[in-house]
């Protein structure tokens, strides 16, 4: 057992599994020799060989289309997207092949596989590295799209999207890659997807994050708690399909909702968290459901990015905004 | 400045538009008369197919629909190139090879006629052929996956799909042949050149000679047959499945016909093709060339054309009768296949499905 | 003045616009001698000629690269994807540019091009012909999203989609291209974009829809009235950037929300309308936030298309389980 | 089979490693020292620049930049050739070439140090031109467009469009040079092959023997050069420009080179790159050979290196400073440029973002 970092716990979860699973491929640009331009993928190479760890040409489209036409044969690939916002030239492939394919056949192919993508900001990248663009993946029926926010849970959620019959999105928070490490026992137990984690109990709001923002998200939790406040602390983990049933109970218990996000705000996720509980669960609210996110504009080079994403303070203020609501 | 590179694309063409075999080392084909009968008696099928799914439609009972009048040569070709295990990826014009791999005539009117059943092809070879892609070009890259996990799991299979001479501009043609060609995959890429994408024709499609030559930009072989001339689409076929089999790689073939319909149901192609094209066109089409070769060699008779046509009516008819009695699926089959299991939160909205749909 | 329908009022506004800005030029698969497959650009290009309404090769990245270029250098192109379905080759371009050019260059160079495509279900089409994914790019800032619902709101959004200096997504409702006649005169008169129509005057809730559902939510309204509830009907018609003013305003009227879309429910536009009432009208509210959406699967195949999308009396059922919340 | 069609590439080298005219039929820019002076120095600021950015960045005052080390003949070479009323659309290693059309070195700075203010560029020259694509390939298509808007009205104006070996995989490369020749567009592409794409070397990138054939798939032109022979860059380039300016239509320019750095500060090549490659590479790196050839016809001497270099350090240093000293944008920039104006929605964001700025 050793303490690992979330990326570490990718790559552990991929070892782990190419191992029991010889139809598991990992391919994608640079994941190869140079394991990766954050080594997600760093030594699988050399343990797996070249035949089962595939440097591909530069071509998204390409990476997504093939890893359909695998996966309809039954191998389990696992596609490498280098930065989150190089998968759009794969969107066609994602939202018209990927999401339908067991559908449209009635179940005749299907298509085990996952993709993996670093997203979201903070760590300087340059232009175009550093969108939160889950929502639009979210969206689209057929697919899961899953967010680990730590080491412990990217292990988990990674053996279950592996070992997971459909497609999954998997997106992995690059700002909190290294943020801290996680004993973790490399015993192939997987976390089911689909589940929200309650990470801390409360009583007088329910903050609702996922990914990096997790640790903003936390730590307001904890200043609150010095303030007096109660504050119950979900990881949604599953960005869709959505378990809206543990966020509902939540809030049915607090009866104060804010949501927390690093996408800019209209159409993320965030709302669609939001609407589920005014649909279901207004009768419970004390309060508006309040959103804390990245601004309606395009993600800022990085000069500017901490000008764009929601700290610690907006969300104890947006909080507190909350429990003090009459 | 120096030479670095040559290239080159050739022609094949046995029989002329008068069923004449024009080429003196004309392949084992050309003699069995018993597989070209097959072959023109798939043509007819796929005709008889496309008269009838055309009157469906016209009496409202099928969606739009694509014939593929003229080009069945391309199709009953290369789909009678493909052994049982091969897998086909289709282009939605893919009827004929479709058929020809084991697809249900019932299956394509269905797809067609709005129900997804239509993609759970039931015969066993066609098992793992993937079902239509409508999105324009998306099947190459599907094509060049299914070619990577049989490589990598040693398999002597072969990937077959088509497309037409308008997909070949959108990017996933050209990135499905790059991979390809460097991962020196099993896949023989069909083009249908039938000279029309919708209204719009090769002169403003492109501005290459053939569209052969975009095997070059990927360094893969390629060769350009008359696409209306059973024999060459066939050999050709043969040719590079044998190739791809053997560890030899991936080709380009381009098949040169004309689309004698409309582009589908939908369309009106008087709005915009040139006069006198369709007449020259039919002169060219493979089904008379085919039946004047087996005739002129004592291998087709009137009797069994007649035979045979009665024997095709009745066959397109019985897959028109299963389609016509297929009920409508239920409701929850929206639900049903989406995912291995359906979500949590999905489920409310199938009970709701299933009693809004009772009503 | 004629009577034309939504399709024809496209049609006009171009040709108007056409005439009066030669910068303006329509380009796309099928929109020349063919008019397009629906004829939206029907006879423009033996009107402007085959220079300014050009067939291009089969290729959407293409079309939307192409516009992109073109309209940095001050063109304004009009750009037709066939059909919604078939956005998605484009969408790198334009989620990665159109929504971001004028930004990152601090204004320098600037995109006046409008990307139009028939969306949404209805018309017994094959697949791929009938999604209704407008969340996709109403999630992207930078974009403008705009949906008409009828004749006259075809002809003055279009016309105000061509003159505005950003990049508009205009999405025509195809199920309504041919469905009813407005007496239209080609004066050339805009309406704004970035604003809600408020359709019906109601006291007892506001039913919120756009595009093809207008329809449906406006004869929903009919049969609440004949059983005495008062609703007020709003068209949101720029579903990016959203008018929320006016939907609130409306709400804390009625104290009652119903949202009426097509697309599949989850992280569609209408959560992004009901997390905003949720957010900032919650005390207003006197029941939750209703939605009638399509289903959280794949648009099926034209069979089952029916059972698939929303209908009168789904809205007028949920209205009216709003309206009797208690 | 008939041959129906043949294409040959073609390679152009004047200068060899060593500096001296390979070529008998060397043109007119090889006896044109002031200009050739020009390019070398240019090359040198190049060389310059990215030596300094990569000092920035390894103190934490710049973020991920990329150099191009070993390939300043490439940008330097065709952004030489071009008119200032040409329009650039360079790719994210493209600093040479946007320098020499006008780019401020400050602000190739100021984009790669995070600032948008980098991509407005002041200089009048390049005031059309497009700002870093760093989603591959996708400029390709964008200097299309621009090309279609220079043909539509009439002027006689050239686009010129960089791209990786690597990016030349991405469809949006090759749909370019598919829209381009069909329209017969005024665009030259130019193809950086400094043989890596990141880690990724040629044999796993591409099957082809040249990158410049996959113009044949589109039925344009093109060519290949020795991407650190100067003289052959500068000339393909004014050739392809003239051509495309007289309505001769678009070229491809593969221009081989060698990546004699990481891939960008984010890279450690040492982790993929073979043994000895970087030796052999900067033997025949572009710089030393144009200043030897420029030696050997007495055109060039110590005293004139040593000047040229502090002046290049003082003009560099300059940009430094001039980037360093940009104080940090507000934050309501972020939205101040989004649309023409504010959606109403988000006027109330971007109070927020300055009541939090300034906090
Ligand atoms: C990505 C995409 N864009 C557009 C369409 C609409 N469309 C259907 S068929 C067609 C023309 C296809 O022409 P071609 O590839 O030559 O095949 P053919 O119809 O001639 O067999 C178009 C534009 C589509 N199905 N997919
Ligand atoms: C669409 C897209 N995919 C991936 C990347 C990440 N990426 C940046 S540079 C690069 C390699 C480019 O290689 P090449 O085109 O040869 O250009 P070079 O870096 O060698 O100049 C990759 C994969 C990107 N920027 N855009
Ligand atoms: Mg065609
Ligand atoms: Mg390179």
């Amino acid at each position: 057992m050793a303490a690992i970092t979330l990326i570490e716990a990718v790559n552990l979860a991929m070892a782990h599994e190419m191992e029991k699973d010889k139809d598991i491929v990992v391919f994608g640009e640079d994941v190869g020799v140079n394991g990766g331009v954050f080594r997600a993928t760093d030594g699988l190479q050399a343990k797996f060989g070249a035949e089962r760890v595939i440097d591909t040409p530069l071509a998204e489209a390409m990476i997504a289309g093939v890893a359909i036409g695998m996966a309809a044969q039954g191998m389990k690939p696992i596609a490498e997207i280098q930065f989150m916002g190089f998968i759009f030239p794969a969107a066609d492939h994602i939202i018209s092949h990927c999401a339908r394919m067991r559908n449209r056949t009635r179940g005749r192919l299907t298509l085990p596989m996952v993709i993996r993508a670093p997203y979201g900001g903070g760590i300087h990248a340059p232009e175009n590295h550093s969108e939160s663009t889950e929502a639009i993946f979210a969206h689209i029926p057929g697919l899961k799209v899953v967010i680990p926010s730590n080491p412990s849970r990217a292990y988990g959620l990674m053996l279950a999207a592996m070992r997971d019959p459909d497609p999954v999105i998997f997106l992995e928070p690059k700002r909190v890659y290294r943020i801290e490490k996680h004993e973790i026992e490399d015993n192939g137990e997987e976390y089911p997807l689909g589940m929200c984690f309650v990470d801390r109990e409360g009583t007088d709001i329910t903050l609702i994050s996922w990914g990096a923002m997790m640790h903003e998200t936390k730590q307001a939790a904890e200043k609150l708690a010095q303030e007096g406040i109660s504050a119950e602390v979900i990881d949604v983990a599953t960005v869709s399909p959505l378990d809206i049933d543990t966020i509902l109970e939540s809030v049915q218990k607090t009866g104060r909702a804010c949501i927390v996000q690093e996408a800019p705000k209209a159409g993320a996720v965030g709302s669609d968290i939001a609407a589920e509980i005014a649909e279901k669960a207004i009768m419970h609210l004390l309060a508006p459901i309040g959103r804390v996110s990245g601004y309606d504009t395009m993600m800022p080079y990085y000069r500017l990015e901490k000008q764009y994403m929601p700290k610690v303070e907006h969300i104890v203020e947006e909080a507190k905004r909350i429990v003090e609501y009459r | 400045m120096t030479t670095i590179a040559k290239f080159e694309v050739k022609y094949q063409q046995y029989l002329d538009a008068d069923g004449k075999l024009k080429n003196k080392k004309a392949p084992a084909i050309a003699k069995d008369f018993d597989k070209l009968k097959e072959l023109y008696r798939g043509m007819a099928l796929i005709r008889q197919l496309d008269t009838k799914a055309y009157a469906l439609q016209r009496t409202g009972k099928m969606g739009t629909y694509p014939a593929a009048t003229g080009q069945e040569a391309i199709g009953v070709g290369f789909g009678a190139a493909m052994k049982d295990e091969d897998v086909l990826v289709p282009y939605y014009r893919g009827q004929a090879s479709m058929v020809m791999h084991g697809v249900r005539m019932e299956e394509v009117l269905l797809y067609w006629g709005g129900d997804e059943r239509g993609s759970d092809f039931q015969n066993e070879k066609a098992r793992q052929d993937f079902p239509i892609a409508v999105p324009i070009a998306t099947q190459s890259l599907h094509a060049a996956g299914v070619a990577k996990a049989m490589q990598m799991r040693g398999e002597k299979r072969v990937v077959f799909t088509e497309i037409g001479e308008g997909g070949t501009s959108q990017g996933d043609f050209y990135e499905a042949l790059n991979v390809a060609g460097i991962w020196n995959l099993p896949v023989v890429f069909i083009i249908n050149n039938n000279q029309w994408a919708i209204s719009v024709p090769s002169e403003i499609q492109t501005a290459c000679e053939t569209y052969a030559q975009k095997a070059i930009a990927a360094g893969i072989d390629c060769v350009q047959v008359d696409g209306n001339d059973m024999l060459a689409v066939y050999q050709a076929s043969l040719d590079a499945a044998e190739k791809a089999r053997n560890g030899g790689g991936p080709t380009v073939i381009e098949c040169i016909s004309l689309r004698l319909c409309d582009h589908t149901t939908a369309d009106d192609a008087s709005r915009y093709r040139p006069d006198g094209e369709l007449e020259e066109g039919w002169k060219k089409e493979p089904m008379v060339r085919l039946r004047k070769y087996l005739e002129a060699n004592k291998q087709w008779s009137q009797e069994e054309e007649d035979a045979m046509q009665a024997e095709i009516v009745a066959e397109v008819q019985q897959s028109v009768d299963n389609y016509l009695n297929t009920p409508v699926d239920t409701p929850e089959s929206m639900f049903d296949y989406l995912y291995a299991e359906l979500p949590e939160r999905t489920l409310a909205q199938r009970e709701l499905a299933i009693a809004r749909g009772a009503k």
